[in-house]
């Protein structure tokens, strides 16, 4: 496992390991997931839907679905305390002021009986003991910072298009500028022109206020444009870590590099994309052997003696779960 | 080509002894007691075969069945399992409390309660039934015809049953009663008029919510005749909700029969039919409360049933009540 | 707003005629002769049945008797007196409303204040030992026939214990037991439908939104899920005291309180073909009002529905700037 | 949402200011509970209990018959409003009545408001009596008048006597429904005070009464108060009665048990008015037409087992069609056999009738609201002696109608009152003008039984009433059933329940 993991880390997730329960069988959503996050970073969690990634998000504020969810397993550290530990108390102290959350479908993510302005005052005077003014002046102040006149913030959200209402939930989310945020594929419900909009917002709110981004997509684009390091997961487990020159210019582990071959690429021409062949694996199941064993194309008897849960270093900083990593180039 | 290398799966009790439990930590909630690894056959959400699973898991119906069915096994052997003839008329044996000669007391005839619960079963359970059922059809043809054609069809269609619901139904009921006469066919006619609008509600929800799915303009994109996918796709489908309704509906007529016989009209009194001994018996409720009571406990008994049954069905097909 | 108001009142008009004509006919054709009926029991003289037809008006033509009644009803607003007390049909009505009216708002009070927190509860706390009990005390509640509660409840608090008068409707004390045994049976239906209302919204996205804003989850379940699950119950509470505003007749039969519901009782076995068109027209028209109500409290309480409703010069503005 | 619910409490508050206040009354009162709800505290209305109860304590009327039967000649009336009535020849009467009458509101009556109130009757057609004999009638003065009948039946001027409420025309004319059902001015010794509809009556004795001496029965003011109140469910009477919330109640046979060994309730039991009998359907169309099918439906059942079905044994067997209430009634019947329950003779009956045990079925016409025991026992007895009785229970409205059809039934079981002669009940049953061709209720034609009803009629001789009697008996066209004894429980401080023509006189009861 990494040693070198230093305390300064604001956001540190250790061993997360959770599991769902469906019916009879067990759903192994997350099986032992580490990474951290410094002050003023982007951290992109790639990965195909069902890979856990939306789990991680929503465990690490502890907004998992009561009924559904069996075991939460490891440590989700910030500035050194973790979260799974949290009384209520503390947990509400967190959620919203230290960390918040940009979720995916904006259609449903706001009440649609509530005004746009009191439902993010609500949310700031959660934790700044002020009066209802204030709070609506910060509203109105956030909602002007998303690109939302200050006429409009008495309107319900059905009087918005899907992009608007994306940015009400951004200025909802930033209104007390937390210290982490986490956007749970903020831009996937959108159109593209309407994306880019969202992303440079994302962006100019993250380097105007500072805080630590957690960023959860399937668009290796969107990673290339926003993140600093990136951690790519298959079934639950991240098979590479690494920053983002580390990942893109020399990606190790034959799931990333599939993932890029399937890309479509301006340069050439190619009559076909090459996919990844096969499903991804049934999360009710567990492995004995490396979770891509069945869909990689260097499977060979060595995956069956390398040891799953640990990682080998390309370069400083640069982590691959497969034991092809380093020894000689694909 | 690499040679055949495949992946194993790992049984979950080998799994278990290598992860300490630690349930209190994790803030999920012990998962369903017996976990089995194999893999079970997924069956679509909705279908029969999924309901009925999860209706037999579901304590309350099965409770519901059970007593169910003893009532119906008692009314069936009643002519021969009983003493007496539920019209044995003594009148030297009137009153009587439950003894070890009349298991539930005699009634100011000196009739034995319990043969005449027991063959009055059939009558509750066959007004029940039958109304239900003709309302059941009627309402489902008419909610049909409003859902799928909508329009002016479905506006004046939903008009009337709105001036249907109007009415509280004891009146209605009493009006059919008042128009054709006292009696148990009657009866049933009226209870199966007044059930109809509940159908027909339930049935225009169920297509429209049907109609707008794709595959029903797929049928149409194919020709297929409007009565053809009106049976083979929309009612299929809403055969479940139906039987929820159905449930409640039996229920609700086993209480307005009994109504109905509190006011004078439904079944008359000969015909042991439980809400006739009950109103019968209302004015020796002080004297002798058996009479009332044993009527009325079989009343409470059978329409809980039905209505743990239909609550089963409704647990078992509400989407949002999935873990 | 106003315009949809009108609307739906002009649209009431031929739904009561509709009611007024139907019920009319089908009780004309009803056999049973009024004029015997109102001589009252026992055996009365051919000629003294043919003077009290004569007196009653009944010699005349079904097609005259049917307009002359629909006629006063939608252009006098006069419900013709009753075939058997000759009283007016109007004022019987007026002065027995009140009765019904206490008896439904107080029932739908009681079954709002007890079958939402219940609902509540047992929706938060899904399929725990309360939700159990609760959902069983009012299935068996549901179960038992209303005039079995009435008789039991009048059996225990007013014989046994005395604190409660046991019949009539002079003082307010003469209302609580009518009301509870009125209510008591609806409340399983109501209070699993507020259940159902609030498992759907407690699952919803606006939900974990809220939460992840930081509230106490009590604020969450108050002040962000109950308005978006009462939306429907609204309906629910609509037709309920709609319904309601029939008459409970088994309740007011067993507590004589004279309310509409005893007053059709008597009216349809009399077959006074007046006093009962009247009174179905009567409850029809406070049902639609309800219906009525129903609906603008919804717009009142889901804004999606009030930009439905908004004006059209006000609805092009707000598509101008959206 | 919470200030929705406020608003909603609001609302409530407001309405229970203006609701119905119960009206303290102070002196001695009484409190009767009735069973019918359907009352109108107006002069003239639609027949009921509380009408039977109250419209005589409210209403002046001409003359009061105080028991059945009672005749003007004999000098049997009790002169309320009118001072004397003299009789001019069979269909003409002059009257004179009291100068001093005033009602409650001060307006004083005269001859025209006499004649006013008899032909607003006669044109209502609430009292059928009044439409059948009344003819006209004219004031000659201001404290006389002359009535007119259209013929001269026996008992048709008591009817006019004493069914006639009368009240002030120009008051009448000028009330409006309003305050014609709840503050109307009464012409009687109490006047009404509170109404709430169909709920409860509220009359106080007048002070100003205008009659002081040798007062009627029915102007007694023994009473301050009377509070009528409506219940119309049998046992919520019996439990009204026992909570101390009523003073005086007619309570079910079932209930009357619990109050005799009570001390502190005194009973009063009378005679009810309506007697059962039982109709034979003579026409072609049923099987009632063979003389030895009616005999033997009649000795197969016993008509005291048939009234304890009904759950009590308060009653009185009858000997005849007609109950022993008229003075015209003969004592001997009651001594002689009427159709004793005898299954031998029965089965005798029913061999000669050429039925074979359990083939014969018959159908029996009954009213379903009223109570099923007494047919179902009857129906139980039948069946021991070979004969399936199948019943038909119709509501009233329905059962009337199909009451003419002489297809629809076999035997009917029917009930009727007695006002006051055994002739006149036997005339609603028997007599052809009132059933025209169908010859009697029970579609028998009959020339010598009408015969012999006309010269009972005709002088009332106890030969020609035995006649009648025995003729009918012998053929069983109709046999008489029982009449249930009815019972009035008061608490101990009223004792002697005042009872005329079968129903109480309220403010002529003795308060201890």
């Amino acid at each position: 496992m990494q040693d070198k993991m230093n305390q300064a880390s604001l956001f540190q997730v250790k061993n997360l390991t959770v599991e769902y329960h469906s019916g009879d069988s067990i759903i192994h959503a997350v099986s032992g997931v580490s990474f951290d996050l410094q002050p003023g970073e982007t951290l992109g969690l790639v990965g195909e839907t069902g890979a856990g990634k939306t789990t991680i998000a929503r465990a690490s504020l502890r907004i998992l679905p009561e009924y559904s969810v069996e075991r939460v397993d490891g440590e989700i550290l910030y500035n050194g305390e973790d979260i799974l530990k949290m009384n209520d108390a503390q947990l509400r102290k967190l959620r919203g002021e230290h960390i918040s959350m940009i979720f995916q479908d904006p259609m449903t993510a706001l009440n649609p009986v509530k005004t746009v302005m009191s439902q993010i005052a609500e949310g700031y005077k959660e934790h700044h003991k002020c009066t209802q003014a204030e709070a609506n002046r910060r509203a109105i102040e956030m909602l002007e910072m998303v690109g939302i006149g200050a006429d409009r913030a008495n309107e319900y959200p059905h009087q918005f298009s899907g992009g608007m209402k994306q940015r009400v939930v951004i200025a909802l989310a930033l209104a007390c500028s937390p210290k982490v945020l986490i956007a749970d594929e903020p831009t996937t419900a959108l159109d593209v022109t309407i994306q880019a909009q969202v992303l440079d917002l994302i962006k100019g709110l993250r380097n105007e206020l500072g805080t630590a981004m957690i960023l959860i997509t399937h668009d290796l684009g969107i990673v290339a444009d926003v993140c600093d390091k990136v951690c790519v997961i298959y079934a639950g487990r991240i098979v590479e870590s690494g920053t983002k020159e580390d990942i893109f210019d020399h990606p190790t582990h034959p799931y990333t590099q599939g993932l890029f071959a399937a890309l479509p690429d301006l340069e050439h021409d190619v009559p076909r994309l090459k996919p990844i062949e096969g499903l991804p694996p049934d999360p009710s199941q567990e492995r004995r052997f490396c979770d891509f064993l069945d869909r990689c194309p260097h499977r060979c008897r060595a995956c069956k003696a390398f040891a799953k849960d640990s990682m080998i270093e390309v370069s400083p900083g640069h982590y691959s779960r497969c034991w092809r990593t380093g020894s000689e180039e694909a | 080509m690499p040679e055949e290398i495949l992946n194993e799966i790992v049984e979950p009790q080998e799994r278990d002894h290598d992860h300490e439990r630690n349930g209190k930590h994790g803030h999920g909630k012990r998962g369903h007691g017996h976990r089995h690894g194999k893999p079970k056959e997924s069956v679509k959400p909705g279908s029969l075969k999924y309901v009925w699973r999860s209706v037999s898991h579901n304590k309350g119906a099965v409770a519901g069945m059970v007593m169910l069915a003893a009532i119906v096994i008692l009314c069936v052997l009643s002519p021969y399992i009983c003493r007496y003839g539920y019209a044995d008329f003594n009148i030297t044996e009137w009153y009587q409390t439950p003894n070890w000669n009349h298991l539930l007391g005699t009634d100011q005839m000196g009739r034995d309660l319990l043969s005449r619960v027991l063959y009055g079963a059939r009558y509750t359970l066959v007004i029940g039934i039958t109304a239900t059922a003709m309302s059941a059809v009627l309402g489902i043809l008419l909610g049909a015809v409003a859902g799928y054609f909508g329009g002016f069809v479905d506006s004046c269609v939903m008009r009337f049953l709105d001036l249907f619901q109007a009415f509280p139904t004891l009146v209605l009921a009493m009006a059919f009663c008042a128009v054709f006469g006292t009696g148990v066919d009657k009866c049933i006619l009226a209870l199966g008029i007044t059930g109809i609008p509940g159908f027909a509600r339930l049935m225009r929800a169920n297509i429209l919510r049907i109609a707008n799915m794709e595959y029903i303009e797929a049928a149409r994109t194919i020709n297929c005749p409007t009565w053809k996918t009106i049976l083979r796709h929309i009612i299929p489908n809403s055969v479940s909700p139906v039987i929820v309704e159905i449930a409640m509906t039996i229920s609700r007529n086993g209480l307005t029969s009994s109504s109905l016989s509190f006011l004078g009209l439904g079944v008359q009194a000969p015909k042991p039919e439980w809400g006739a001994m009950l109103s019968e018996a209302r004015s020796y409720i002080r004297d002798y409360p058996h009479m009332v009571i044993v009527p009325g406990l079989f009343i409470v008994i059978t329409v809980l049933s039905f209505n743990l049954i239909g609550d089963a069905f409704r647990d078992a097909l509400d989407p949002t009540l999935k873990d | 707003m106003v315009k949809y108001v009108i609307k739906r009142l002009l649209i009431m008009i031929p739904l009561l005629l509709a009611v007024g004509i139907i019920m009319f006919t089908l009780m004309n054709f009803v056999p049973g002769d009024p004029a015997q009926l109102a001589l009252g029991s026992g055996v009365h003289t051919q000629e003294e049945i043919e003077l009290k037809r004569e007196a009653m008006g009944l010699n005349r033509p079904f097609v005259v008797r049917l307009g002359e009644y629909v006629g006063n009803i939608f252009l006098h607003f006069d419900f013709g007196t009753s075939l058997t007390s000759g009283t007016e049909i109007k004022y019987e009505l007026m002065t027995r409303f009140p009765y019904t009216f206490y008896i439904a708002v107080f029932s739908i009070i009681l079954t709002i204040v007890v079958g939402l927190p219940l609902g509540i509860y047992t929706a938060v706390h899904a399929n725990s030992f309360g939700d159990k009990v609760s959902l069983f005390t009012t299935l068996l509640f549901d179960c038992m026939p209303s005039f079995w509660t009435a008789l039991l409840l009048v059996l225990l608090f007013s014989l046994k214990l005395g604190w409660l008068p046991s019949s009539g409707a002079s003082g307010w004390k003469h209302f609580i037991l009518p009301v509870i045994a009125n209510s008591l049976g609806g409340l399983a239906g109501f209070t699993r439908q507020v259940r159902a209302s609030m498992l759907e919204v407690i699952r919803s996205d606006y939900i974990t939104t809220a939460r992840s804003k930081g509230l106490k989850e009590n604020t969450v379940v108050y002040n962000h899920a109950l308005p978006n699950a009462l939306i429907p119950i609204l309906t629910v509470i609509g037709m309920r005291f709609g319904s309601m505003l029939g008459g409970a007749t088994i309740v007011e039969v067993v507590f004589s309180i004279p309310g509409i519901g005893q007053y059709l009782v008597n009216a349809i076995n009399g077959r006074d073909y007046n006093a009962c068109t009247g009174g179905i027209i009567f409850i029809a028209f406070t049902f639609s009002v309800i219906m009525l109500l129903t609906d603008l409290l919804y717009a009142w309480v889901d804004p999606r529905i009030k930009a439905q409703y908004a004006s059209s010069s006000k609805r092009k503005k707000v598509a101008a700037n959206a | 949402m919470k200030h929705f619910l406020a608003l909603l409490l609001a609302l409530m508050m407001a309405l229970t200011m203006v609701g119905p206040a119960s009206a303290e009354t102070a002196g001695s009162t009484v409190t009767v509970a009735v069973d019918d709800d359907s009352f109108t505290v107006g002069p003239w209305g639609g027949d009921g209990a509380v009408r039977d109860w109250t419209e005589a304590t409210m209403w002046t009327h001409l003359c009061n018959r105080p028991f059945i039967g009672a005749a003007l000649e004999a000098g049997e009336l009790e002169m309320v409003a009118a001072k004397s009535v003299t009789k001019v020849d069979d269909t003409t009467y002059d009257v004179e009545i009291f100068d001093n009458i005033v009602d409650s509101k001060g307006n004083a009556i005269t001859a025209a408001d006499v004649v006013f109130s008899y032909t607003k009757l006669a044109e209502l057609g609430y009292v059928s009596e009044i439409g059948v004999y009344f003819d006209s009638a004219e004031a000659t003065g201001d404290y006389t008048l002359t009535l007119h009948l259209k013929n001269g039946t026996e008992g048709a001027i008591e009817e006019m006597l004493c069914r006639c409420s009368i009240a002030n025309q120009a008051w009448y004319e000028g009330a409006s429904q309003d305050e014609i059902e709840s503050s109307p001015a009464c012409t009687g010794p109490y006047a009404v005070t509170a109404v709430e509809t169909a709920s409860s009556i509220t009359m106080t004795a007048r002070q100003d009464y205008w009659k002081t001496e040798n007062l009627a029965s029915v102007e007694q003011q023994n009473v301050d108060t009377i509070i009528i109140r409506c219940i119309t469910e049998a046992s919520m009477r019996s439990i009204a009665l026992e909570n101390g919330e009523v003073d005086m109640a007619e309570v079910a046979a079932t209930d009357v048990s619990r109050f005799e060994e009570n001390d502190a309730y005194n009973i009063t039991n009378y005679n009810n008015a309506m007697s059962q009998y039982l109709i034979f359907n003579t026409s072609e169309n049923s099987v009632c037409a063979d003389e030895n099918v009616r005999k033997a439906i009649a000795y197969a059942f016993d008509s005291m087992t048939m009234l304890m079905g009904g759950g009590s044994d308060a009653g009185i067997v009858s000997y005849d069609v007609a109950p022993n209430l008229a003075p015209d009634y003969v004592q001997e019947w009651d001594t002689e056999e009427y159709f004793p329950w005898n299954p031998e003779v029965a089965a005798q009956y029913l061999a000669d009738a050429g039925y074979a045990p359990g083939e014969l079925t018959v159908r029996i016409l009954v009213t379903a609201q009223a109570p099923q025991g007494p047919y179902q026992a009857m129906q139980a007895m039948l069946m021991q002696s070979g004969i399936n009785l199948e019943i038909c229970a119709y509501d009233r409205a329905l059962r009337q109608t199909y009451q003419d059809d002489p297809t629809a039934w076999d035997i009917a079981e029917y009930s009727d009152s007695i006002s006051d002669f055994t002739t006149h009940f036997w005339n609603d049953l028997f007599s052809e003008n009132n059933y025209g061709e169908n010859g009697t209720q029970g579609f028998t034609v009959d020339p010598t039984l009408q015969e012999l009803l006309v010269a009972a009629n005709a002088d009332r001789s106890e030969e020609n009433m035995n006649a009648f009697h025995d003729y009918v008996a012998e053929h069983c066209y109709m046999i008489g059933l029982y009449t249930e004894i009815r019972s009035i429980v008061t608490t101990s401080n009223i004792t002697d329940v005042c009872l005329q023509k079968l129903n109480p006189v309220l403010n002529a009861m003795t308060f201890a």
